[in-house]
């Protein structure tokens, strides 16, 4: 375990939080920009994941457990969410036929 | 001597006779029929006559102290303290008996003018409302008593000039005397109330005892008697406020005798001269009165020249009258000012009874163009009216010539110049009445399809007591000249505090009396021989004038002036304020309020578009704007 | 701690009951099993019991929290008997869902972990995504859970993008700790936490719809199945409330000046989006969305003007406000019933010609939620207005205070609908019991406003 | 006890009425209920002990439901209980529908009326004040004429702004109050706040209270809403709501913040003089009678203001004996304004014309009334209109000028408007329907001799307010 740690010490914690930073950016940045519903979900959790990252990273760094169990609750969570997620959609493509995000705009105003 | 509670309870049945006479013809007028209401309306103001008699005999002794009866206390607040309470002294018992007197011989008088109309009950019962206004005129103890009256026979007036309320032309009349009257009443009210901040008591005797330590000439007492001159300008009918007066004539004529003529208009004379003490102190106002009373009379003698309407000719008439009573005040003459309302109220009274005789019998014609020759068919109104006619133009030994020389006396002492004016005026009144008393009486009757007959006893009787007192009237106060003691004068001196002057010297006296005797024989010969001899009929419009007597026959345009400058541009204002500021301004400022933030709510509806994209967008951009903000700001 | 562990079992034990096609009695079970919880709940004040390591605290301000959402699902409940009679399938699976929901919502009133906000979050969330899309071929109710669900797991990784930086910061998801050592940084906050707080605070503002974080509720709530946008409004937004206090009020006051005054511009615009957006709309639903934004808005200003008395005032106005809003829609149920689905402002027309007490009832509700004295919901916002002029936030308060009116506006926009003559006959059923929780959910309101004791807690 | 009968009796009454409208007695019920209510305040201001109430109310500290009984308010109930059984009278027999409904708002109205003049308690007074503007929301949507649904909302609006911002000023004084706060008026008295506080703060509840009475220029809900709304409506409107205003200012401004009413008493003098002469001016050329009638009523109000913040004795008695006079004179009006349209068929003054022919009672009482809202002498506007022109001169003699314009300028539209109505040959258009019944008479008798003996005898109610100077000392009153 301490193995471990210390291999993710090797690289300062400023890459770490970039890198996830980044992810989190691309996640987002996908989230805006892509249309179709499938790959948003994907980009969604691109997002999650790069939360994953960071907080094992800032685990290892503090050396304390709990960030790292957190990760497995936001897996658990994420995947139950995803489920769900998918199953609206397939509601949605029988309703309109079509994954298109924006489809879906008869309530407004 | 009678005791003094029994003479209190005379002093308050003085005024609650009519009041009684006034609610019960008032509250029956369904259920009274024919004469029933005029007789019991005339029978409460006879008995107040009588016992006004009563009371002038009782308190007639000179140094005599003052009556003053409370009845209760009608405000009290603070230091104001107005108790309902009659003063009675020799100018209110004066005043006193001209109203009764004159007003039982007007009631009596009405019962035969008015039987004919449908609504005599009301017409009584508003008389007797009148009279009660009046008489607490008179004899209210302070300001705000007297103003009870003031405000009190606007509104008498105003119902009866309004009388016969189908036609809109008397309701304008009505509401224009009634109105102009307000505007005086504003500035009397201010007055009063200055008044109370000042001595801090409204009755007379406090007010008048507490002046005795203002300097002559004290701004504040200036300005108290200025506003109550504006009070009396408006309720005397003087410049500015005098149009309304013409117009009252719409009024039944017994109401123009009663109101316009004897007793309210007069109400404003009795005012000021009641304050005597404090218009002693403030000369500039004396002055400002003098010069006004001077200008309406000279004024409403020219408009009376070219005047076709019986009873305006007597409208105008009375202004003028009117206007030497301003004189007299402004000369600081209270007295005399009293002492010719006390013979205006005789002759001027007579004069309207007559007119009302003739109209009578003309069948209610009003136009002297369509009268003439009525001499023969009414014998009893001619003589009474050709009496109050010599009367009115100060022809001796009638009641006018004692009064109106009375004043002309005071003029000469004071001015050359205002005495020049007078007397012009006086012969301007000459003129226009014998002008009136030809063109009416004498001639052939120029409107052949009416009969006109003499009117009923009834109407006559007080023509004739009206004519005896225009005649004798005037002894009441006869000159030292003619070896009387000037006995009006004196009597009314303790109450009205008249300005001492000094005596002219009768050598002087009886060169003013022969120089307006010569030249009131020369203008009445200039009427007789225009009016009878050539038998010149007045013309009937203004098309055949030229440019100055079409300017008079337009009473010098005075209502088109106020209407132009007054009426026109408040009822404009008034649209304007509704349509423009009401509703255009200061209601679209609050429904802008409104309809502003309708816009906000449908901006932000706009942002809620449905679009799955935008509201994630808007999120991110929430998040950003953020963190910009918690980061740089 | 055992009323959570028997709302669990009670949401699958429903579950069964519609297995065993007993729907008859699915209600009843579920209201019952409620009564249980809410005796256990009771049996927990004062306690202050923790358990996960501390991990949730039932204090008493989550008991009473707690409490109030039980009491408002027991409502919903009963209201639902008559909403779900008319429904063939899947009955027992929004009640289950529902009590689901009610347990994410009890760890959302009683963290002290974020792990635990986290997931009462998303066990609060999940459930909802599922019930808004609960008419399985409506295509609005479809729409509905589709929006809800993509901007949900959105604001959600936000919200642990938020935890992660604080955790990174700080090395702890525990707010006590936390607290400390933001008090150690005497204001001096290292960019980094200051974000992370930042987005933790926006994830759980995304909850109460807090502007510009509302954009999901007024679709979500127009969308959804009526019952289910009640509970959203009701028990959903308590248990956000709940949550977003904790947060502040256990950890985070007095907040970092930054922080705080973004908090102050949420407020502002939440009170702004709210009131405007719903001046000009027809759709009821979305009204009482934006209503509800509104509201919002002045729970944070109850929540931002820091006092004693802030906790007991929030327990208040979210429990008086979500009274008058269950029977409201119920009404509105009823109408929309009566006038052939129409979901319009118009659809209240005739209401007080067919049911004259209902109407008055309407009126007494509506004026509850405009602020009108002597209905609670006065009380409410005057509590509110006592505790935001008391810390001198004066020019808010006046802003609060235009927004009111606004508000007064539209809520009786409404009422004038409901006393206007329909253009056609508009028989509404109510039945008896029906009418009785309106009856009592008004008694309630008015009682609430009049007669009133503090709870501390 | 009493007290509590006035605050409670017509709220019950009420409820009871609208429990049992189908019933035949249930029309004798409202009536009954004001009658008692005049009774038992004739008793409470006759100064038949009534007992305090004070009871801790809400838990919030400070917030007590108590009842407190000074002149001010002795003024306003005698108001209240006097003019109720005429406005509910007014509408008995009357062809409304639904009228076990109006009689019963009207019912209400009078309990929340009467809690906003006893209340002891800033938040109890508020309460009542929000409350009595629910039932005249209804009255007014309800029984209301043309256009009534956006006046409605209007007039409710507006008034309720108002009232928001009485709320803010409200609570800012009780968070001044030392300790635990109190929303107690007698604590918030004990308040002496900082000046400038008071200057801002004077304006925050002024215009609450401005748009109540209403005073120019925040009145341009009344004149539509007193058109719009059925005559009971306005005459509760006009009669007694807009003297919420008043109170208000004595209760929350004289006594609470005396140096910021001092500061701003200029402004509101002008203000109120503007708005006498601008409804006064407007009034005339009117040609809806109800329209005409509610600018006149603003143009009284707006003089009520004027002179009561020349803040003097013989103004702020003035004031409240004003206060009685017109409410009584105003709510005959209004009345007598419902008659006319029902006899003319019409409330357009073009349509009127000669009703006098037909219908010379109604005239007559028109007549009547008109002169006390002109206050003639011996009626009872006058005393009031010449004790406050009597305190605004006291400040400035021009504003006393301005005031006393009412006086020409009420003659000129009040004359003009019964001439149009009344005088003149019969209008041919309407259908006549003869004169008043008699019932219609009974109850304006009552009125108009209240008109005049109050104007003839008024002591009795300046006794009442003798004792003013004493109870605003915080403002040094001279």
């Amino acid at each position: 375990m301490n193995e471990i740690t210390s291999a993710i010490q090797i690289i300062p914690l400023e890459h770490y939080i970039l890198l996830s930073i980044i992810m989190f950016s691309i996640g987002v940045l996908g989230v805006l920009f892509r249309r179709n519903t499938i790959v948003i979900l994907m980009c969604i959790e691109l997002m999650f994941n790069s939360v994953n990252l960071l907080l094992t990273a800032f685990a290892a760094y503090h050396s304390d457990l709990t960030g790292q169990v957190f990760v497995f609750f936001i897996m658990i969570v994420a995947a139950a969410e995803v489920a769900v997620g998918l199953s609206i959609l397939v509601m949605m493509k029988r309703n309109v036929d079509s994954v298109d995000i924006n489809q879906l705009n008869r309530l407004k105003w | 001597m009678v005791t003094d509670s029994y003479l209190k309870a005379l002093v308050w049945l003085v005024p609650l006779l009519p009041l009684a006479g006034f609610l019960i013809t008032g509250l029956g007028r369904k259920r009274l029929k024919g004469h029933i209401a005029g007789i019991l309306a005339s029978t409460a103001v006879v008995i107040s006559f009588v016992l006004s008699v009563i009371l002038f005999f009782s308190l007639r002794k000179p140094g005599t102290e003052p009556l003053t009866v409370t009845l209760f206390s009608w405000i009290t607040t603070g230091e104001l303290s107005v108790p309902f309470a009659f003063l009675i002294d020799p100018l209110s018992l004066t005043m006193m008996l001209i109203v009764t007197g004159v007003g039982a011989l007007i009631h009596i008088y009405s019962i035969g003018y008015m039987h004919h109309d449908e609504r005599v009950n009301t017409f009584f019962a508003q008389m007797n409302l009148f009279t009660f206004s009046m008489l607490l005129l008179v004899m209210g103890s302070g300001y705000l008593l007297l103003f009870i009256g003031w405000e009190g026979v606007g509104l008498c007036s105003y119902l009866l000039i309004g009388f016969w309320f189908k036609n809109p032309d008397y309701n304008y009349a009505a509401r224009k005397a009634f109105v102009m009257n307000r505007i005086g009443d504003l500035g009397f009210l201010l007055g009063i109330i200055l008044m109370f901040f000042t001595f801090h008591s409204l009755s007379f005797s406090e007010v008048f005892g507490k002046a005795a330590t203002f300097d002559k000439g004290a701004p504040v007492i200036t300005a108290i008697t200025l506003l109550l001159l504006v009070g009396a300008v408006g309720k005397s009918a003087q410049i500015p406020l005098f149009t309304w007066l013409p117009d009252a004539m719409a009024g039944p004529t017994p109401v123009s005798a009663l109101i316009h003529a004897a007793t309210m208009v007069t109400a404003g004379i009795y005012m000021i001269a009641r304050s005597g003490v404090l218009f002693n102190l403030a000369p500039v106002t004396l002055t400002v009165i003098m010069v006004l009373g001077l200008a309406t009379a000279i004024l409403a003698a020219i408009i009376a020249l070219k005047q076709n309407d019986i009873k305006k000719v007597l409208a105008y008439s009375t202004v003028s009258q009117l206007g030497y009573m301003f004189l007299a005040l402004g000369l600081g003459a209270y007295s005399a000012a009293v002492f010719h309302v006390t013979t205006h109220a005789f002759f001027k009274a007579l004069l309207f009874l007559g007119a009302g005789s003739v109209i009578h019998a003309m069948g209610g014609e009003q136009d002297i163009t369509r009268m003439g020759g009525l001499k023969t068919k009414l014998p009893v109104t001619f003589l009474t009216f050709a009496i109050a006619t010599l009367a009115i133009s100060g022809i001796p030994p009638f009641s006018g010539f004692f009064s109106k020389d009375l004043i002309l006396a005071k003029a000469f002492e004071h001015n050359l110049v205002l005495y020049v004016f007078a007397l012009g005026g006086a012969l301007l009144t000459c003129f226009y009445m014998f002008r009136l008393l030809f063109v009416v009486f004498f001639g052939n009757l120029r409107s052949p399809e009416v009969h006109p007959h003499e009117s009923p006893r009834i109407m006559t009787i007080p023509l004739m007591i009206l004519a005896v007192l225009a005649t004798v009237g005037g002894f009441l106060n006869m000159p030292s000249l003619l070896g009387g003691h000037s006995g009006f004068l004196a009597f009314l001196q303790p109450s009205t505090q008249s300005l001492e002057t000094g005596e002219l010297a009768h050598s002087t006296e009886w060169g003013l009396i022969f120089l307006s005797l010569a030249l009131l024989g020369t203008v009445f010969w200039i009427a007789w021989r225009k009016f009878l001899k050539q038998k010149h009929i007045p013309e009937k419009d203004d098309h055949t004038l030229n440019l100055a007597g079409k300017i008079v026959y337009q009473k010098l345009y005075i209502d088109q002036i106020y209407a132009f400058l007054l009426e026109k541009p408040y009822s404009w204002l008034s649209s304007f304020l509704f349509r423009k500021v009401e509703n255009q301004l200061l209601d679209p400022l609050v429904d802008g309020v409104g309809h502003l933030t309708s816009e906000l709510g449908t901006l932000t509806r706009r942002f809620q578009r449905g679009n799955l994209s935008f509201y994630l967008f808007a999120m991110v951009a929430g998040i950003l704007l953020f963190i910009v903000f918690i980061l740089f700001v | 701690m055992s009323a959570l562990i028997i709302t669990v079992v009670l949401g699958i034990v429903v579950l069964y009951l519609g297995f065993l096609n007993k729907k008859a009695i699915l209600s009843p079970v579920a209201v019952a099993g409620l009564l249980v919880v809410l005796w256990f709940t009771s049996g927990e004040w004062n306690s202050g019991a923790a358990y996960f390591h501390d991990m949730v605290v039932f204090d008493n301000f989550s008991v009473a929290f707690n409490i109030s959402m039980i009491i408002l699902t027991i409502l919903i409940f009963l209201f639902g008997m008559d909403y779900y009679r008319t429904m063939e399938f899947h009955v027992s699976e929004h009640y289950a869902l529902m009590i689901f929901a009610l347990t994410g919502a009890f760890l959302m009133t009683s963290f002290s972990n974020f792990i635990m906000l986290f997931l009462g979050i998303e066990i609060l969330s999940i459930p909802l995504y599922i019930l808004a899309g609960g008419k399985k071929y409506s295509y609005r109710s479809n729409e509905a859970s589709f929006k809800y669900f993509m901007l949900g797991s959105f604001a959600t990784t936000i919200f642990l993008f938020g935890i992660a930086l604080i955790y990174g910061t700080t090395a702890s998801f525990y707010l006590p700790e936390i607290e400390q050592y933001v008090a150690g940084c005497n204001g001096e906050l290292h960019p980094m936490l200051m974000i992370g707080l930042l987005f933790v605070l926006i994830g759980v503002a995304f909850k109460i719809a807090a502007a510009p974080f509302h954009f999901w509720s007024p679709d979500v709530y127009e969308g959804a199945p009526t019952l289910v946008t009640v509970f959203m409004s009701t028990v959903a937004k308590t248990a956000g409330i709940a949550a977003f206090y904790r947060l502040l009020g256990m950890g985070l006051l007095p907040l970092p000046v930054p922080l705080e005054r973004a908090l102050w511009v949420m407020t502002g615009l939440t009170l702004l989006v709210g009131n405007m957006g719903a001046l000009r709309q027809t759709s009821f639903k979305r009204l009482l969305a934006y209503s509800s934004i509104a509201h919002s808005g002045f729970i944070m200003l109850a929540m931002l003007s820091q006092h004693d008395n802030s906790a007991s005032t929030l327990l208040y106005y979210t429990f008086v406000y979500s009274l008058a809003v269950i029977p409201v829609f119920i009404i509105f149920i009823l109408v929309k019933r009566a006038s052939n689905g129409l979901e319009q402002l118009s659809a209240f027309n005739g209401l007080f010609r067919e049911k004259p007490w209902i109407a008055a009832a309407f009126v007494i509700l509506m004026a509850s939620l405009a602020g009108i004295p002597p209905t609670s919901g006065f009380l409410a916002k005057f509590q509110v207005f006592v505790l935001s002029i008391g810390q001198g936030y004066l020019f808010i308060s006046l802003f609060a205070i235009v927004m009111a009116i606004v508000g007064v506006y539209y809520y009786f926009m409404v009422i004038r609908e409901a006393y206007t003559e329909s253009e056609f006959a508009k028989p509404i059923v109510l039945n008896q019991l029906n009418a009785a929780l309106i009856l009592i959910c008004t008694l309630g309101v008015l009682i609430l406003g009049i007669f009133y004791r503090a709870i501390i807690i | 006890m009493k007290l509590l009968i006035l605050l409670f009796l017509p709220l019950f009454a009420g409820l009871l009425l609208l429990i049992t409208r189908k019933y035949r007695f249930s029309g004798y019920l409202a009536p009954a209920s004001a009658l008692i209510s005049l009774v038992v305040t004739l008793m409470v201001i006759s100064g038949v002990p009534s007992g305090n109430v004070s009871v801790d109310w809400m838990q919030v500290p400070g917030v007590r439901f108590n009842l407190q009984l000074d002149e001010i308010s002795k003024i306003m109930l005698l108001l209240t209980g006097l003019l109720y059984p005429f406005i509910l009278l007014s509408s008995w027999g009357r062809e409304q529908t639904n009228q076990a409904s109006l009689q019963a708002l009207l019912l209400f109205s009078q309990s929340a009326l009467t809690g906003v003049f006893l209340a002891g308690n800033a938040f109890l007074f508020y309460v009542c004040w929000e409350l009595a503007l629910l039932p005249v929301f209804f009255i007014l949507l309800l029984w209301g004429g043309p256009g009534r649904r956006s006046i409605t909302l209007k007039f409710f609006i507006y008034t309720l702004a108002g009232s928001l911002f009485l709320l803010f000023g409200i609570i800012y004084l009780y968070l001044q109050t030392p300790g635990l706060h109190s929303a107690d008026f007698a604590a918030m008295a004990q308040l002496q706040l900082p000046e400038k506080t008071q200057q801002w703060l004077f304006w925050i509840l002024f215009i609450g209270l401005a748009v109540k009475m209403p005073l120019f220029p925040f009145h341009t809900w009344q004149p539509p809403a007193y058109t719009t709304a059925p005559p009971q409506g306005t005459m509760v409107l006009a009669g007694i709501m807009s003297k919420m205003g008043i109170y208000g200012v004595f209760r929350l401004l004289f006594l609470v913040l005396p140096q910021g009413v001092l500061f701003w008493q200029n402004t509101v003098i002008i203000l109120g003089l503007t708005g006498v002469v601008y409804a006064s001016v407007i009034a005339f050329r009117q040609n809806n009678l109800k329209t005409l009638i509610a600018f006149s009523s603003l143009a009284h109000i707006s003089l009520m203001v004027a002179a009561l913040f020349a803040a003097n004795t013989y103004a702020v008695q003035g004031v409240l004996f004003q206060v009685v006079a017109h409410g009584i004179t105003i709510v005959a009006l209004f009345y007598l304004v419902m008659l006319t349209e029902e006899k003319a068929g019409t409330s357009e003054l073009s349509g009127m014309g000669g009703l006098k022919i037909s219908a010379p009672r109604l005239a007559l009482l028109f007549m009547l009334v008109m002169l006390g809202g002109i206050a003639l002498p011996l009626t009872s506007g006058f005393i009031g209109e010449f004790l406050m022109i009597t305190g605004i001169f006291k400040v400035s003699v021009w504003f006393a000028l301005a005031g006393g314009l009412t006086l020409v300028l009420g003659a000129v539209y009040m004359l003009y408007a019964y001439q149009r109505a009344f005088l003149g040959p019969l209008n041919p258009a309407p259908e006549h329907k003869g004169d008043i019944i008699s019932r219609d008479q009974w109850w304006l008798i009552p009125l108009v001799i209240l008109i005049l003996v109050l104007g003839i005898w008024p002591q009795p109610v300046l006794n009442l307010v003798l004792t003013i100077p004493e109870l605003l000392r915080p403002l040094p009153l001279p």
